[in-house]
């Protein structure tokens, strides 16, 4: 069924939210993180004021609840990823930690020096960062996948690079910055017949369509509650069971164990070998929330939802003159527009734009290689999610023609 | 309070009727709860016939572990040893007779791991065999 | 002022509720975690409702909204521990990734085979496994400082322990198991006159009594809001500038880093530098608030009440024939009472006090080898908070005779 | 808006009076914002009497961090060299005479790290510099 956007946006009350008196919120920076619908925050507060108590050691009925509504949380989440189970669902703190968890534990048991790990030039820091604290440390081989003047990959430049048998790839399955979706299942499939395992940052991509983890046959799978309807706080690792099982553990704590003698320790199975301490637990609860959100309205909705906004975004921002929509060629686009405006800075763009209530991003938003490629320091993006409207375009393509007047 | 510790959960826990250790024995297995320290060891002889002739249970732990473990030698006695393999998490909570939260859960099914694991010659019992 | 607990009780709304129909809730289980008052809930709620967005980064009102919300919390809790500066305040998931952050990162700059690290027989899990892990990387020493019989620390051995040069001393401000509370000033002035560096664990401790960390001189602390009236999912570090300073950085991703190119980048500075991606936001305001929250009753209060609490109860307590408090003869105790019951098991203890709506724990509170020291392979627990009462117990006394009666 | 904004900014942003490189010059001082990429080169010469006889700026970047160059620049000539290394982000907000929000208040005080970290002889300045 369609979204209708009124009925979605009546259940987020920060959308109901004038930023000035009499000016309402443009919400244009769902790509930065989503605003969150009552069911999500009803379910953390009744966590709170109803069942709250430490989880897994607790005999009584609080830490029963407890118990139960963290790992309740856990197998909605393996449901909506299509994870074949879930103890493959790992809880962190957020995609970045998941990708540093791959990078501390497995990466660092199975990639010596001179081994290859291959990235690409549109990744998020999230997804580069890890990787030089690695090579500085082990002295790994770092290559990287071109992004084409339409804002694809270069899958020759990738099959190239495959020659030279890497033990992992690991890449975004859709630009934050270009909303570039990239062939994912493809380049698994491509990186599998070389003999490398694949990380997938899924930031972008779980919380804006499907995701079937089996279908893809993804080795590690990143993602954030806070980018999909649910709270800061909390992030998933999904992996395969025999990879999760075979690397060490991570953080070292209460719960991650099975036994602690005075000098030694020995792990738990997974997941909780790598849930070290108390954890996020009513974050956890709000994120279940989320999927079952998310999936009440359905995936596949929210998809087409988006894509009919940001056809419809590109179309108008296009009429503008001296605008121009970083990657704009590529038509296998999520909800993102980038964009530069001929002499004015997007600094000044979002701010001007702010002063009416439309919330947009400045900067690099965390891929600055992609931009110094483009020998562009900085764009303007608005994104767009479930409960964007074409009257939201409207008012950012008037908002920027009065940038354009104001610094004219 | 009664739902929760049936009379014959005290009971067994009290006065266990397979307390004990065979010797000499066909097979001997034990394991610990690392949650609680509770601890488990059976041993038992099988007759000519493939079936349990002789089993017994020593150990220290709840009341809830204790009585299962009772319960689980009581009800395998003379069944086929490969019926006892197949044995399951719903076989304990109908012998116990009562609802348990994750944690007792486990206090109840450590001596049907420790069984299973030592019939499978497993040397350490994952969850996944008594669910 | 002392506390009026009917009127802070007011304030929690977990602690208004019925286990099952007619039973309310005697929740003595506070060390693991505590429940939260309306004014953390508020608080976080009100940021989703309102001002929710990713931080740092943005020019829109909401951004800077949020990022004001955010570094004001870490403020409040700069302030709560008398910390010189709020960029010494770092936000992790909880004490146990604070304590594995030093580990990974200043302990991998600073530590070689061979070098010697101190810790206590009485520490929690959390403060055990780091080391563990880095022991068998990196083959560093490690000695325990031993436990008396009466739960003191062996200050003797300390001393004798010290002369071997020690590179870090990493104790516990107060036991979960024991409640004894060691001596950190003394215990810290030791060490650095050793020319050792001092972490304290001080996930019992900053709940429960005033925190000093100038006063205490203490180089690293950690601590868990969701032990103090704050949510899950946070936790501090707090460091001397010096040193988190100097240290690497921990996870690698977005806001750790002042500029990225494609294969090296340069990290930020303190706090950002240890705090990839996006943050718990709304779990740091959420814990701001609960500093606010006990600021506004007071530290001393909420430690004489405890200690009037604990007082009563261990008395209370050694009626009972049969049950024996673990670490008695401590005078220096927080509100903690672990004990053994003759011939009944905690588990079971556990259980049949939770039938009368009475929260305790049962096992070996993430504390195994202490436990283990003292023969005993679990106990139950009953702690205490600013919210406990003596009718709770009274309520956990009668409780304990039923049981008697029941195994009788 | 006009708050935002205010006339003055959008003038010497584009027409600022202190654009262009110094040669020869006493001091040279550059660094940029990573968050937004703007980059400020600043050159000066300073006169016999220790005062700054002339500056200019160059770079690029959004009209707040250029605007505030230009007032800076305008600001400190003929000023003994020691008040300039007393200036701080109240001096930089008084010129531009609007409210800022922390992100732009980093755009804002770009200028005024480089100057002061130049004159300081720091190669890298810290945002402690013009608190
Ligand atoms: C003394 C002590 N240290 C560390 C921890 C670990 O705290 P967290 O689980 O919040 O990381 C606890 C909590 O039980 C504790 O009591
Ligand atoms: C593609 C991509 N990867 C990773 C991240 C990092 O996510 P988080 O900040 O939740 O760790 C983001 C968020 O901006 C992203 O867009």
């Amino acid at each position: 069924m369609p979204i209708n956007p009124q009925q979605v946006r009546a259940q987020f009350p920060t959308l109901q939210r004038e930023v000035r008196p009499g000016i309402p919120l443009t919400y244009l920076d769902s790509t930065a993180t989503s605003q969150k619908p009552l069911a999500v925050l009803q379910a953390m507060d009744d966590y709170y004021r109803h069942s709250n108590a430490n989880i897994h050691r607790g005999v009584h009925t609080l830490a029963e609840e407890a118990t139960a509504l963290y790992e309740d949380a856990r197998a909605k989440i393996a449901r909506f990823i299509h994870a074949p189970s879930a103890r493959q669902v790992i809880f962190t703190r957020n995609t970045t930690e998941s990708i540093n968890l791959v990078a501390y534990t497995w990466a660092r048991a199975n990639l010596q020096a001179g081994d290859l790990v291959i990235l690409t030039e549109m990744e998020h820091h999230s997804n580069l960062v890890p990787w030089h604290i690695l090579q500085a440390e082990r002295g790994i081989r770092l290559e990287f996948i071109p992004v084409t003047e339409n804002g694809t990959l270069d899958l020759e430049a990738y099959r190239a690079l495959l020659q030279q048998s890497p033990k992992l790839v690991s890449f975004t399955h859709m630009s934050n910055v270009l909303g570039s979706i990239t062939p994912a299942a493809e380049m698994i499939g491509l990186a599998h017949q070389a003999g490398a395992r694949v990380l997938l940052d899924g930031a972008q991509s779980v919380p804006h369509f499907p995701t079937d983890v089996q279908a893809l046959d993804v080795d590690f799978l990143a993602f954030s509650a806070h980018k999909m309807c649910g709270p800061t706080g909390i992030g998933v690792l999904y992996g395969k069971a025999d990879l999760l099982e075979a690397m060490p553990p991570f953080l070292g704590g209460g719960d991650m164990i099975k036994e602690v003698k005075l000098r030694s320790f020995r792990a738990n199975s997974i997941p909780h070998k790598f849930e070290a301490g108390t954890p996020a637990i009513a974050e956890a609860i709000g994120f279940g929330a989320a999927c079952d959100f998310l999936t009440s309205i359905g995936m596949d909705a929210v998809a087409a939802h988006e894509h009919e906004i940001t056809a419809y975004a590109l179309e108008r921002l296009e009429e503008i003159p001296g605008l121009a929509v970083f990657g704009r060629e590529n038509p296998h686009r999520g909800g993102v527009a980038a964009f530069t405006l001929q002499g004015i800075h997007p600094h000044d763009v979002a701010q001007i734009l702010d002063s009416d209530g439309i919330a947009v991003r400045a900067g690099h938003h965390c891929a600055q290689p992609l931009h110094e490629k483009f020998g562009i320091p900085a764009t303007t993006r608005a994104s767009f999610y479930l409960y964007s409207t074409k009257e939201e375009v409207d008012k950012l393509v008037d908002g920027i023609y009065k940038v354009k007047t104001y610094f004219g | 309070m009664d739902d929760l510790y049936r009379e014959i959960i005290i009971e067994h826990y009290k006065n266990p009727g397979y307390k004990g250790h065979l010797e000499p024995h066909d097979y001997a297995f034990e394991d610990s709860n690392p949650l609680c320290g509770d601890h488990i060891e059976i041993t038992l002889r099988v007759g000519a016939d493939g079936k349990v002739a002789e089993a017994a249970f020593d150990g220290h732990g709840c009341a809830i572990s204790q009585a299962s473990a009772d319960l689980l030698i009581e009800s395998i006695i003379g069944q086929p040893l490969e019926d006892v393999k197949q044995l399951n998490k719903q076989h304990i909570l109908d012998l116990l007779g009562i609802d348990l939260g994750p944690v007792r859960l486990k206090c109840a099914l450590l001596s049907l791991k420790v069984l299973k694991a030592g019939l499978y010659g497993m040397g350490e019992a994952p969850d996944s065999l008594v669910e």
